[in-house]
Order: C-alpha cells, then structure tokens, then sequence
C-alpha cells in the first residue's frame, strides 16, 4: 500500500512530537503485516470505530498467558493482518538494558513478527506487536534462549514492575529492582498459567512519590518508607534559605501535617517527627538537606485497580511496615495467603479488591492472619451496623 | 521445546557501571536544564541522565537508532522509565550535549523532568484493541504536537501527569492523573443474536453487565440476549466477554475528560481523576475539539495553580465551582455521580463558592 | 409504692446534675401513674431491659399523628401505665413560652395526664408523657381551647423547628420563626394526617452555625446565608487587636479558604470576598467587627436523617440560595414537587434521601425541576459509567 | 369535637417585650460569664439571658417553678433552647444575679454556654421506649454529674455537643455529635412464631431487614420467620415493624460510644461522629464503664486540642492514630466500616503516624 492511500494518518507525520505513523512506516518498508496495519489505521480513522476482534485462545506450550490473540474484522481487505497477536516479552526489573539485549530482541522480532514494538507497554512489558499463530513458538524459543521470557496475561499474575529505585534515586527506601525480580522469578507458575478469579498485578515503588503508580494499578502494592524520623541537614538547610529559597513558602507551609517549623531565629527547621507522615514532599524540595530515615522498610497496600466492574479502587494499606530484606519471605507468605483466600472465595474476573469490599474487611484480616490496625482507615465507622461475634 | 520459566533477565546484568557501583548509595540530585538530570552520590560519583520522549509505538529500527547512541555515549546501556520515556546515562558531562544532539537529531525530544508534562501514559487503541473506543498513539501524537512546549520545558506549577485510555478498562494509570483521557461508547451493544449462543457463555454475558440490564431475549423462538437501553451505561463488559455485542458505533464513540487525579503521597493523598467534560466527538486525524479542550485546561490550571500544586491540588483549593467558571465548562447532570458510592460526593455543606 | 422499694434509682437522685428521678417523684405524689412509672424504671435498672412494649394506634379524632401509643408489658405489677401514651404538642416557633401558656399546659395536663413531660422532645415538640386512652380526645380538646395543636408522628410532616434567630440572634439571615411558623401553619394537613412513605422533617437554622442541627436531622434543612461580602468595621478589628486579640492564630489561620489576612502594617484585615465559603467562623470570633452580608436569603439541603435504614444521611446542597420572603412561595413549591415525587416513588419507610440515592439525584433533579449546578456536589464523579440520553 | 388544625400558637405573642423590639435589630454579644449572654441591639437596646440547666424529664411543678421566676423577673416570658435548656431573659442586667441566685436554689445548674457542655439532647429510654437498649435519662444523669464541672464554666477547647440516643434509630442529632452515646443491641431477635402471624405483616417484616437476614421458617409446619443469626447486626428494624421479634437482652445490650461529629459549618464541613467504643455493659444505675470512659475521652480532648478545635477538628488534625494511642481506647476490628460505602473509609495513601 503507498503512502497517498493513507491521507489521514499521513497528517499525523507532521508537528513537533514524534511520529508514530513514520514509526509503522518504517517497519512497513519491510514487513507486510506492518503495512497492512497502515491500511487499518487508515480505515478505522474514516470509519471511527476498531477494526479489530476479539482474540482467541493461542499461545506457546506449557504457557496459559503472555500473548494477546488479535485479528481484523477485515481480513479479506488486510491479509496480512488477518492474524495480529501481541506476546508481552518480560521486561528486566526498572527497564535496564544493554544495547546487546535489545538489539537481540530486535533481530527476533524482524524474523518472526511485524517490527513493531511498545517500549513499554503499560503494565510493564516489553510488547510485541503483531505476528501470527505459527510464528509464537518459534519466537518464543528465540527469546528464550536469548535470556527473556513472557510477561503475564488472562487470569494470572502480571508482570511485576518496579521504578528505578537504588539504582538512581537517592529516595529509594527498599530494593526495588531486586524486590520485583526476586518475586518475579519465584512466581513463574502464577504468572504463567492462569488459574485465578481475575488478574493480579505488584507494582514497587522506592518511596511515597510512587514512580510506578502502583497504588493505583496494583493488587499488591508495595511503597518504601521509613519508621524513625527523616535526616535533617541543618547546614544544607541554611545554606537553601541563605540563596533566597522561600522554605516557608515552598516547604513549611505544605507539610501535611505541619510538622516542620522553620526557626528564623535560631536559622533551625525544627521536626515533630512522630507528626511526620512520610509525604515526602520537603525531601522533594530540599534533597540536600532533608532524607528519609534509616530504618527502613515497606508499606504494603491492597487492591488498586481500574474501575471494572465496581468502580476503580486506590490500594489500602495493609501493612503499614514490612522489612523488606531477601529473600522476603514475610510478603511472599501474605501473598500466598492472599491468593488462596481470593482463589477460594472469589467470583470469576472479580478482583482481589472487589472481594474484599464483598466479604469485608473484617474476614479478609482474620483469613490472611493481620490485626486491625487504625493506619488501615482514615476514619473508625460512622454507621452502628456493627456485627459482634 | 526450548526454555520454559526462566523469567526476565535480571537487571544486575543491565546497570552501566556507574549505576552498579553507587547502587543505593544516591545522596542528592539536581535537575540542570529540562531533560538533564544530575544525581550525585556518597561516593562523589554523579550520573547524568538525559531523557527523551518516545511515541512508545516504534519499530524495532528505532530501537536500534537508540542503542546506537547507547554505544556511542553510555558504554552500551540505557533505560526507559515508567512513562515510556528513553534514559541515556552517562557518568561524563562532557557526553550530555552530545547526547542531547544525537536525540534530537533522530527527531527525538529532550524533556519530562521535573515542572513538565511528561510522555502520556496510553494504550492501544485502534492500531491493536477490539474494544477501542477512540484511538491511542493518534490521539496522543495529536495532543502532544500541541502540549510539546510543555514537554521541553518546565514552566508550570507542577508535574502534569497526562494519560489516555482507548476504553473505560483504563489500561493503564488513567484514573489517577492530571488529566485523563477517556475513549467512551454512549450507545448500547448491538446484540448479534445469530452469533450469541454459538460464542457466548449467556448466564456469564448476563452475570457480567454491572447494571443488570441484559436478560434472555423475552421472544421464545429466539435464542439470545436483550439489552435494556436505559439501564445500560456502555461500560462495554459485556463485549469482554461475549464478543456478539459490539458497541462500537461512529458516531457515538467518543472521548471524555477527567481531572486532578494524582498517585504520588507527596502533600495530598492520591487522589481519582473527576470528570470535567462527558464527551467530546473522535474527530481524527487531530482530534481539534478533545485537543483544545485539553490546552483549554492545562493554559487555566497553568495560570491559576500556585508553585508546586498539582491540578488536584488547584481545584481543591480553589473549588470545583471555580474549575468550572474558569475553565468555562459547562457543568450538567452526567457530571454527578450516580454509582454505587455517588453519595459520598454531595456536598453535605453551606460552604462553597457562588 | 414507697421511696424504699427503688433503690437503684434513687441512687439518682444524688449528684450536682438536677435530677429526672426527683422529678418523677414530685408527679408520683400526685399521680399513679408517675408513680408506677418509678416502679417500671427501677424494673428496668434491675433486669436491664425495657418494660415497654409496641403501641397499638390510638389518638384523637380526625388526627392521623400526634399521639405515640404505649404499654407496659407488666400490667399486673403497674396497672396504672398499663397505657402510658404520649402526646406531641407542637410548641410556639423558637420555644418561646408565655408563663400563662405554660401554667396552662401544666394545668391540662395535671387533670388528664401524669403530670410528667419533656420540655422538649428532640424533634421540638412538647412531649406530655403518659395517659390512657380515654384520656386522649378531652384532654386534647382542652389544649386546642388553650391554643395549643399536636405535633407530626408516623408518616407524616414532623412538627418543623426553627433556632431563636432573629429574636436574639444577631447573625440571623432569614426570619427563622416566622419561616417555622408559616410553614407549619400550612402544612397543618400533611403533619397530622400521615399518608407518606415515611416521616418527613423540616428544620430552619438562621446561620451557619446551624443551631437546630438542621443538617444532620432534617430532610428538608433551611440554612440562612447571604450572597454579598461580609461586612467588616475595620475599626473595630482594630480595636480586637490593639486589646491583644491573636487575629491570626484566631482568625484568619482558621479560615477554610484562607480568604483573609491580617495586614499588619496597614493594619487591615483583607478578605477575597470570592473565596469567602460563609463558615461564620471569623463572625464568631469577632462579632462586633464582622457581620454577614446583606443580601440575604437561604441555602436549602435535603436529605438529613439518623441512620436506619441505608446508613445516616447529612441533608446535601439542593438550591444554594432562595431568596425567603413571606409567604415562602418558592419553598413551598419546591415542598410540593418534592413530596409529589416521593410520594409517587417512595417505598414504605424510605425516607426522601434513601429514594434520591435509590432513583439518582439526575432523576430527582429533573422531577423537582432543579438544574445542576457544581455546588451540589464536593466534586464530580471519578467513575466512568454516565448515562447518556 | 373541639378546634382542629389550629397549629401551634404564633411565637409572636411568646416574644418578651425587648426582643419584640428589637426583633432582627441585634448587633453583636459577648458571654459576660458561664450561662450568662448580653444582646446589643442597634437600637442600644441590650438582653440579657441566663442560662439554666433541665433534666429535661420534668414534672409539670418544675415547669411552674421556672414561670415563677419568669414572672419575677422577666415579664412573665421564658424560652428553652434547642437542647432543652431553659432561658430567662431580661433588659435589666440588675436582674441577672438574682436570676441566677433564683434558679440555683431550683438547684439547677447556669452555663452551658461556649467553650462548655452543654445539656445533652436525649431521647426516651426505659422512661418510656420498647425500643430502647439503654436507659436515657439515668444515664445522662450520671453522665452529667460527672461532667458539671464542664457545663459550669467555658474552659474546653471549643464546644462539647454530647448526645445520646437509645438505640440505633438516633432519635436527636445523635449522629453528628462530639461525643454520641447510643444504646445497642448485641443479640439477634428473638422470634416468637407464636405471635409473629397474629401481629406482624410477613413480607413487610422480612423486607425491613438491611441485610435480608430474615427468612421464612423451613419448617412447613412452623408458619413463621426465622432469622440467620450470622447476616444479623442487630439494628431492631425487624422490631419496629414487627413486635414479636424483640432484641432486648439483660446481659447483651449496652452502648456504644462514637466521637468527633459536628453539624456547624464553622471552619470544617459538618461531620459524623465515629466508632469509637464499641460496647461497654450496661450497668445502672451509674454505668461507670460508659461514664468513665466518656470522661477520659473529654479530659484527653481537653488536653491536647488546641483552642477553637472541637472534637472532630481535633482528630483530624493529630489523625485517629493518635485518636486511639492517647486515649488508650483499642482498636478492633468493629471500627472498621463494612457497611455499603465502608471502603470509602479504608486508607489509600501511605501518610499516616506509627
Ligand atoms: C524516572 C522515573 C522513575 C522510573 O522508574 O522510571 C521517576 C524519576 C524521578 N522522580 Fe518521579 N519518576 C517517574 C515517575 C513518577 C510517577 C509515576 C507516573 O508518572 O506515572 C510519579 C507519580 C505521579 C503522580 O502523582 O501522578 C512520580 C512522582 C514524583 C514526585 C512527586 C511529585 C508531586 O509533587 O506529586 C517527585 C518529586 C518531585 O518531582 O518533586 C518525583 C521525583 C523524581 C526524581 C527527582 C527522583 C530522584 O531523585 O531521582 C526523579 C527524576 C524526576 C523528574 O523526572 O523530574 N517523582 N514520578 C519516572 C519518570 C517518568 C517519566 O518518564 O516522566
Ligand atoms: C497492552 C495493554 C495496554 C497498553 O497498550 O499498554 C493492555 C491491553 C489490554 N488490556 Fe489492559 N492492558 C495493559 C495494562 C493495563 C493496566 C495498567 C497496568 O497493568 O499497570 C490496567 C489498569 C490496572 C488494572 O489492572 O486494574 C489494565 C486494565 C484492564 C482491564 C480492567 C481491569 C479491571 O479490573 O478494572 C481490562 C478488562 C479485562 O481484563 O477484561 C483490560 C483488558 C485488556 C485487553 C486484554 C482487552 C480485553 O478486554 O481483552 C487489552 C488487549 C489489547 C491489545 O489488543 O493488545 N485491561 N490494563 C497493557 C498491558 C501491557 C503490558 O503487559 O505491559
Ligand atoms: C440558644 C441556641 C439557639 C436556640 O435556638 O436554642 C444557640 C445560641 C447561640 N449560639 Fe449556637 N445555639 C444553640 C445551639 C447550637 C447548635 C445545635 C446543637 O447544639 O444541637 C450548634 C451546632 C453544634 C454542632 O456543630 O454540633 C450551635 C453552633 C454554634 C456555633 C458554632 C460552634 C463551632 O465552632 O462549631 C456558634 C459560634 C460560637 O460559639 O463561636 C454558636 C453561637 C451561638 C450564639 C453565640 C449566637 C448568638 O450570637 O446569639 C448563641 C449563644 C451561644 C452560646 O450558647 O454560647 N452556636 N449552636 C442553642 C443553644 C443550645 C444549648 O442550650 O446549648
Ligand atoms: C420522642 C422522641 C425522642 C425524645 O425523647 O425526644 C422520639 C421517639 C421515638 N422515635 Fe424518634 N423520636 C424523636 C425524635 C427523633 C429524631 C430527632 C429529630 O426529629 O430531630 C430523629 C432523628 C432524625 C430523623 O428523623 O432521621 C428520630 C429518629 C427516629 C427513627 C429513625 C428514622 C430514620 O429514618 O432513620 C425512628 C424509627 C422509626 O421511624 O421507625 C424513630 C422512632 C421513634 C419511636 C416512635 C419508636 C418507634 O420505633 O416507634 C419513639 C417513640 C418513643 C416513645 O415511646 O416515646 N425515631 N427521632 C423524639 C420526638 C419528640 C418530639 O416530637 O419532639
Ligand atoms: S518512587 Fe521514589 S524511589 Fe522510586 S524513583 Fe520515584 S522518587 Fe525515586
Ligand atoms: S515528609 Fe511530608 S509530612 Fe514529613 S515533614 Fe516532610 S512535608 Fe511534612
Ligand atoms: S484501554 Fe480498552 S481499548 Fe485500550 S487497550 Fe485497554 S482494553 Fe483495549
Ligand atoms: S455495556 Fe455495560 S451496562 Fe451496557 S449492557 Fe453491556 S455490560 Fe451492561
Ligand atoms: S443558628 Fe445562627 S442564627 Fe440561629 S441561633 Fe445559632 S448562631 Fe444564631
Ligand atoms: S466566614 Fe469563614 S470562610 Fe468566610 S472569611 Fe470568615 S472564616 Fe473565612
Ligand atoms: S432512640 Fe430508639 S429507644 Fe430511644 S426513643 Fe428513639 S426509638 Fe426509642
Ligand atoms: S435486627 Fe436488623 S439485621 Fe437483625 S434481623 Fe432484624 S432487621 Fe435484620
């Protein structure tokens, strides 16, 4: 197909950002599903609806998940699309590569599929992007033997993502690259071979500022913090306020809770440590001279998600601390006792969360073995429906 | 058969050595120009960082167009970060102008840090997913040819998370952002009774619709499913899982836009995006009505917020009433909630605004 | 029944507080009944159990309400509460009280009643606690005689309330008592004749401080409000100051909008008129400096209620300002709509907030004739699931 | 058959003279000490009312008593307020210590006027409710006498609004108080299927339940109801429909005390009061458990809000972590929401105290 039958995705090679339409081009030189898909873009931007449908089942042996089946609704117009499955290929904890690597992948996919690609999709993987049914084995032994693996997908764990952590951010309060490797590799089977209610995401995050959104898309939520009080550089303090920066304006007056004081006289940033509540936001504006503590550990939270079916949900805390040190044993026991209780109790594509509002809370802390604890609530009940037993 | 369960490769195998070498040991970072972070460490090693904006769709020829910067300036390693952006690391300053220069020369631009719009966190869309109800990378590619200054600079008051789902599965961190972006259906599946009982589990098509609007189909001869019309709100879950329900429809798919969402802890809790406008038309190839509303938003929040408040943060401040009279939005009914937990936002308070 | 035969309660009859025992002791010297009903409490302090049982209908002619039917359910022991009724007498607007009427009502009720009453009952009225049967019609005769009317039971329009506002209350914004009292006077069919889903009530507070916890308790909640700038004498915010008064720490650091601040060096007290939501918070620190505005009207919310059965309800914003202005035409109407459409859609015993969650506030929003309008709302929805049409 | 639907009296021949007068015309006031307020009117007018406490549960010679003084010293007018104190009012500020001196020898206790307690708003109880869990007014006596002090002087934070109801239909603003005292059940009815089809209405009775605890009896012989003990959570709306399903229960009734609730606008939104303590025994005629424990919770509030802070204001400001560890009240799982809109209430954030 030549480019002056695509008019209206053509419009999008044009302005500042760059081009995901030059993108499918590229690869369309070379490959034919890629150029067919030139043809369905264009289609369905006149049309205004997807010319997609539903997948079937396919995969590669021994595997339940890790790839999307995909065909058009056109197939006659788009052969070379007829068949379009994506295989989520398991991204390196914090998306590190070496150039080795990723050209590897690339190589594969020029043999075996459409070269296109997301880097990332948005759990997390690595997505491949178009190929047909036959070609999933053979690529997948490509990938594998090249060191990768398939992500997540169907009614199983997802694929793990961690931020950047202690790798470049000095606010990282756990390990998270390790964190999601380590559970990564011990959970192959879960990942691999769907046999839940529904799907079940971990996100890790290094601190409260949540690099991975994972209170708000992960089941299992786990965020850095600390338990003694945050480090205060006072001579770094100093040394802001003397260059004109406004630490009462930008800092003292912000803190949630107010619990930092900026003492003019004394030239001191006074703490209320047991005020702090770990926001993060004065570490954020003064790096320098204010750092998170030195015990160290994990807050773990319950059942962010998207709003199918009941509405979306933030994640809860849970935990309010774990230790996080390898091979972290504590929070593979409570996800253990997690699933068996969701997969026990749970309805078909009803989330971990979704259960939990059903069964209540109360059920959920006795069957994974956790004391009430008031950092679990905002607020203690305001309705007198209380169940004693 | 090759391999089975070998998982990801590990990461340690991946760091620059920079990185393996101050492993945990960050002490403090700086971010020198838009797109160029410093971090420095208790070692008194620094790493620079630059990053640069990807369309996330790519062919495996830009992968190689970047590795071939990665060789040249990062020892052959290079990261991405959670919001698709690329990460060339290099513990020499000396490399970040030319770093800088490869990227942009490849069409790339450098940007995202700190007081910015970073890369929009979206989905498939039209190019791959059957439940689409608006495209992705297009409507993404349009929005940003206009947010672009906002991208390669940091003039505003805060970070402004922007993300886009093609369907109201919200793939993706949607519902907590700045602004997200929302591919709806308004009209009801069609349902293909011919194909019903041939590919669909009925008591679960019938289970799976959250309003309870789909019965058997009343008339006795025919077997299949009816949908109640004023009970349905196009959530599309019935289509997830009997796929003789389409509800695509040209004229009625379309986007809607939510607000203030935020997910990091910093000063106010994580909060949900809230819905300023019910509906705009798709309109490719640029989207005009979604992509003004969207600048319409950022240019108001951009002049109205104080330093360091995000969208959430702004609006609570200064009240829904006021988001509204700002940023001229009409304000109607399909604004209030009606579902499960509506009530928790009536206003049970004589205090706002006029 | 002696003074020696209720020693739990009469454990009661001690302490600084004034005592209810003594009271009932002071009826018991001339009433068997009061008598008794020492007897019944005593009972009840010692099983630890109510000794009352469900009332039967009982009441006066022509009258639906008013009347709460009582038994003892041990008519043997206490033959003389074997009834022991209650009668709702609505009180006068503000519970303001002639002696004369009040030595009247004392009167009436000596002859026909206990003699033992509650000045007042929560929902206002002036409950006179125990009678028989007989008892009902002639006494109640008396009391029309003497002015007085019964008050609103069962599924019915509750007697309305009103706080003292304009009569003593320097901060009043509506004419509370007469509002209250025009109210009730026409609504006299819908309080004594019940044929609603379920009770209704109607409270008026002048301010927002909300005197009669009109939006806790009150389905219909009339909030006296204006729609200009406070009103400040700068002089006198002076004077507060120069007396030593904390202006900040008081004042304006309390304020939930921030909407002023203290100038010190002009010595001003600024406000963003804008952003003024009309707490009344820094009136009721500095009453002789600031004042509400002038124009004046009322904020009206629905909904309020105690718990049973979805849970208690705080009333919520339905027209944020109505001008109220004898003879209240236009909450009047809007009263009608509501009842009109509850009355047509109610359940039995859903009150009118449990129906408007039931149906949605769209659908009560069109039935009453109301446009939406963002100050219904603490803010729009997070879901996506909006009906289109 | 006498006069019907007369209404009640017009409050405008109850008004004292000065109050006619001045009617709309007050200026400003000031509390010149507890129970005693001072009206200036713009007209230079001024009222001076005393305030008295009530039991509330009087007999008709205690209402004579107070006209008594009311025709003394105040014209022969009196009010009460809207939490059944009564108000003696006067343009003669020579009359308001002889008011007072009037009213103590009545052995009634002057205040309840700011930073105080004041009377509680209460409901019926044993006096006179089949509904009730607990006693009313016993209970708020032995209440009120240890909380004198308070009602007597103005040296609280803010205002202390305590309530009490008794049982869960809340009758008063029980719900939104800073302190609410209310009876509660702890056993599921019990049914006597003897009565249950002579007096009780069976679909009515089964639909009253909120979480459609009540069945009809298996048993086809057994014409009846019966209830699952597990789904029940004693809210005594089956009683109220229905008198052969009765809850009270020696040994399992008791009160629950809920916390930080507030119905004025003033600085924060109206609030709720919450669970604080779920069940203390019922154990007249003192209930020391109930009384004690209200104590402690005042005396805790007392000394750590800061001034203008009332209850709810307060516990938002140090977090019901501190809440719980300052009082020294547990924290169990029945503080935990698990009603409709409970998840709202669940923490989604990492903020939070140790
Ligand atoms: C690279 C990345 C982590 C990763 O593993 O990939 C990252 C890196 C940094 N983040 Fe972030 N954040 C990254 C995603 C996030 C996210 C998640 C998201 O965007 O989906 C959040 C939550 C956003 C939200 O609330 O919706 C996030 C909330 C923050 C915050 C809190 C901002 C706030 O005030 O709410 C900070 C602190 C700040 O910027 O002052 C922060 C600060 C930082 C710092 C300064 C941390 C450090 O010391 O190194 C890093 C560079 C900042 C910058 O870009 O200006 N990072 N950060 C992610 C870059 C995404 C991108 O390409 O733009
Ligand atoms: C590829 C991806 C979007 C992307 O372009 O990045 C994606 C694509 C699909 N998602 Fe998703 N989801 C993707 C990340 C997410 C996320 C984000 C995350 O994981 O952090 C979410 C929100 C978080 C969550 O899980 O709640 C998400 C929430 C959903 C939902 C709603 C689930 C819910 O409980 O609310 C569905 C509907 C369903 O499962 O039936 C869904 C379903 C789907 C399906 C499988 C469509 C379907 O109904 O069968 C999409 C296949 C599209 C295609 O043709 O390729 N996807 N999906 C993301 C996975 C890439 C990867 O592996 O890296
Ligand atoms: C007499 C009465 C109205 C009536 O019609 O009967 C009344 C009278 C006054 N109230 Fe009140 N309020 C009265 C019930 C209420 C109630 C309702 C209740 O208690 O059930 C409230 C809402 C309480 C709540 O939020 O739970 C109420 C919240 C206020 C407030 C706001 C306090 C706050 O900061 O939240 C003020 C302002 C103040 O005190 O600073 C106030 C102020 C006043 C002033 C100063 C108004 C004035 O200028 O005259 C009056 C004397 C105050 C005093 O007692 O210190 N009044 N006031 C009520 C006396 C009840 C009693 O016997 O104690
Ligand atoms: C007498 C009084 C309590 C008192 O001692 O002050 C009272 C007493 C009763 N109330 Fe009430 N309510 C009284 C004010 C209230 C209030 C307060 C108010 O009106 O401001 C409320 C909370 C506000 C509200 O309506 O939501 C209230 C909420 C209830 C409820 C729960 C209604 C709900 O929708 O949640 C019930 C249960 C019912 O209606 O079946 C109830 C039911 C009852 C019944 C009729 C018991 C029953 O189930 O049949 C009580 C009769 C007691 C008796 O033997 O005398 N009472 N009741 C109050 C009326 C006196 C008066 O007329 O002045
Ligand atoms: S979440 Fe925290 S630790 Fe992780 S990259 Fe962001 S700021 Fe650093
Ligand atoms: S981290 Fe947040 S809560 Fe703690 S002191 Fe800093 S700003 Fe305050
Ligand atoms: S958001 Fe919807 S349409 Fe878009 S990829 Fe996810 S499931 Fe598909
Ligand atoms: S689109 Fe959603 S609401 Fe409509 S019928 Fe399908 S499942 Fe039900
Ligand atoms: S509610 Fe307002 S107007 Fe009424 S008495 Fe209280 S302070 Fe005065
Ligand atoms: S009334 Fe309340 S909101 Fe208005 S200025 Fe005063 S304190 Fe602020
Ligand atoms: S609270 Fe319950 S027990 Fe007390 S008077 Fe009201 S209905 Fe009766
Ligand atoms: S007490 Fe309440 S929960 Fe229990 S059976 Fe009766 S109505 Fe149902």
């Amino acid at each position: 197909m030549a480019d002056r039958d695509t008019p209206l995705i053509n419009n999008l090679e044009d302005g500042p950002w760059p081009s995901y339409v030059k993108e499918i081009k590229r690869a369309a030189k070379k490959n034919a599903a890629a150029k067919d898909l030139l043809g369905v873009q264009e289609l369905s931007f006149k049309d205004k609806i997807t010319h997609w449908k539903h997948g079937g089942i396919v995969g590669v042996t021994g595997y339940g998940s890790g790839v999307i089946g995909r065909y058009v609704d056109v197939p006659e117009e788009f052969p070379a699309v007829e068949m379009f499955h994506t295989m989520r290929i398991n991204m390196p904890s914090g998306w590190f590569y070496t150039t080795d690597a990723l050209r590897k992948i690339c190589d594969i996919w020029e043999k075996y599929g459409s070269g296109l690609t997301n880097f990332h999709g948005s759990t997390g993987d690595i997505i491949l992007l178009g190929t047909d049914t036959k070609s999933l084995q053979p690529c997948f032994d490509e990938l594998t033997e090249a060191g990768f693996d398939l992500g997540g997908s169907g009614s199983a764990l997802r694929t793990p993502s961690a931020c950047v952590g202690p790798a470049r951010c000095e606010w990282a309060c756990i390990d998270t690259l390790d964190i999601c490797n380590n559970l990564t590799q011990e959970f192959q089977d879960e990942m691999h071979r769907p046999r839940w209610p529904y799907k079940f995401k971990i996100k890790v995050s290094g601190c409260p500022n949540d690099g991975v959104a994972a209170i708000a898309r992960a089941d299992f939520t786990i965020i850095g913090t600390w338990r003694d009080s945050l480090r205060i550089d006072q001579d770094e303090v100093r040394r802001y306020v003397k260059n004109g920066f406004d630490i009462k304006g930008i800092v003292t007056d912000k803190c949630p809770t107010k619990a930092l004081a900026w003492d003019e006289k004394a030239q001191k940033l006074n703490l209320r440590a047991d005020d702090c509540v770990r926001c993060m936001h004065c570490i954020n504006k003064m790096c320098k001279a204010i750092r998170p503590g030195l015990d160290r550990g994990a807050t773990i939270l319950i059942g962010g998600k998207a709003p199918i079916i009941k509405g979306a949900y933030l994640s809860w805390v849970l935990v309010p601390f774990m230790k996080m040190e390898p091979p972290y044993d504590e929070a593979k026991e409570l996800l253990h006792k997690i699933w068996e209780w969701w997969d026990e109790n749970g309805r078909t594509r009803e989330r971990v969360a979704e259960l939990i509002e059903r069964m209540g809370l109360k059920t959920f802390l006795r069957a994974v073995d956790l004391k009430p604890l008031p950092q679990m609530v905002y607020r203690p009940r305001a309705n007198p429906y209380v169940f004693f037993d | 058969m090759g391999k089975s369960d070998i998982g990801p490769p590990s990461y340690k195998k991946m760091l620059p050595a920079v990185i393996e070498k101050n492993y945990g040991k960050w002490k403090y970072h700086e971010i020198t120009k838009p797109g160029v972070l410093r971090h420095v460490s208790e070692s008194g090693d620094e790493v620079w960082t630059v990053r640069a904006g990807s369309p996330r769709l790519v062919s495996i020829d830009f992968i190689r167009d970047i590795c071939d910067i990665a060789d040249k300036y990062c020892d052959g390693k290079l990261r991405f970060t959670s919001r698709s952006n690329v990460e060339f690391m290099t513990p020499k300053k000396e490399n970040v102008e030319p770093i800088i220069a490869a990227v942009q020369k490849l069409g790339l631009p450098v940007g995202g840090t700190g007081k910015a719009i970073s890369n929009i966190v979206h989905t498939q869309g039209w190019a791959h997913c059957h439940s689409a109800a608006t495209d992705s990378s297009g409507l993404v590619k349009a929005i940003m040819d206009e947010l672009y200054p906002y991208f390669t600079s940091m003039k505003l008051p805060a970070k402004l998370r922007v993300a886009l789902a093609c369907c109201i599965n919200m793939c993706g961190a949607v519902h907590c952002s700045d602004i997200a972006i929302v591919g709806i259906h308004t009209k009801p599946p069609k349902v293909d009774n011919s194909k019903v009982s041939a590919v669909c589990e009925i008591p679960t098509t019938m289970a799976s619709c959250p309003t309870g609007a789909i019965r058997k189909n009343p008339d006795p001869n025919v077997k299949g499913l009816v949908v109640n019309e004023e009970k349905c709100m196009y959530c599309g879950n019935c289509f997830t899982v009997c796929p003789a329900m389409p509800l695509a429809d040209s004229t009625g798919d379309g986007v809607a836009i939510y607000v203030g969402g935020k997910v990091s802890n910093a000063r106010h809790t994580p909060m949900f995006s809230r819905l300023a406008i019910p509906y705009l038309p798709n309109n490719p190839p640029r989207w005009p009505e979604a992509v003004n509303a969207i600048k319409n938003i950022v240019e108001v929040y951009a002049k109205h917020a104080l330093p360091d408040e995000r969208m959430g943060e702004w609006i609570d401040r200064v009240g829904w009433e006021n988001f509204f009279k700002l940023t001229g939005i009409p304000f109607t009914e399909y604004h209030i909630d009606d579902f499960t937990h509506g009530i928790d936002t009536y206003r049970t308070t004589t205090q706002f605004r006029w």
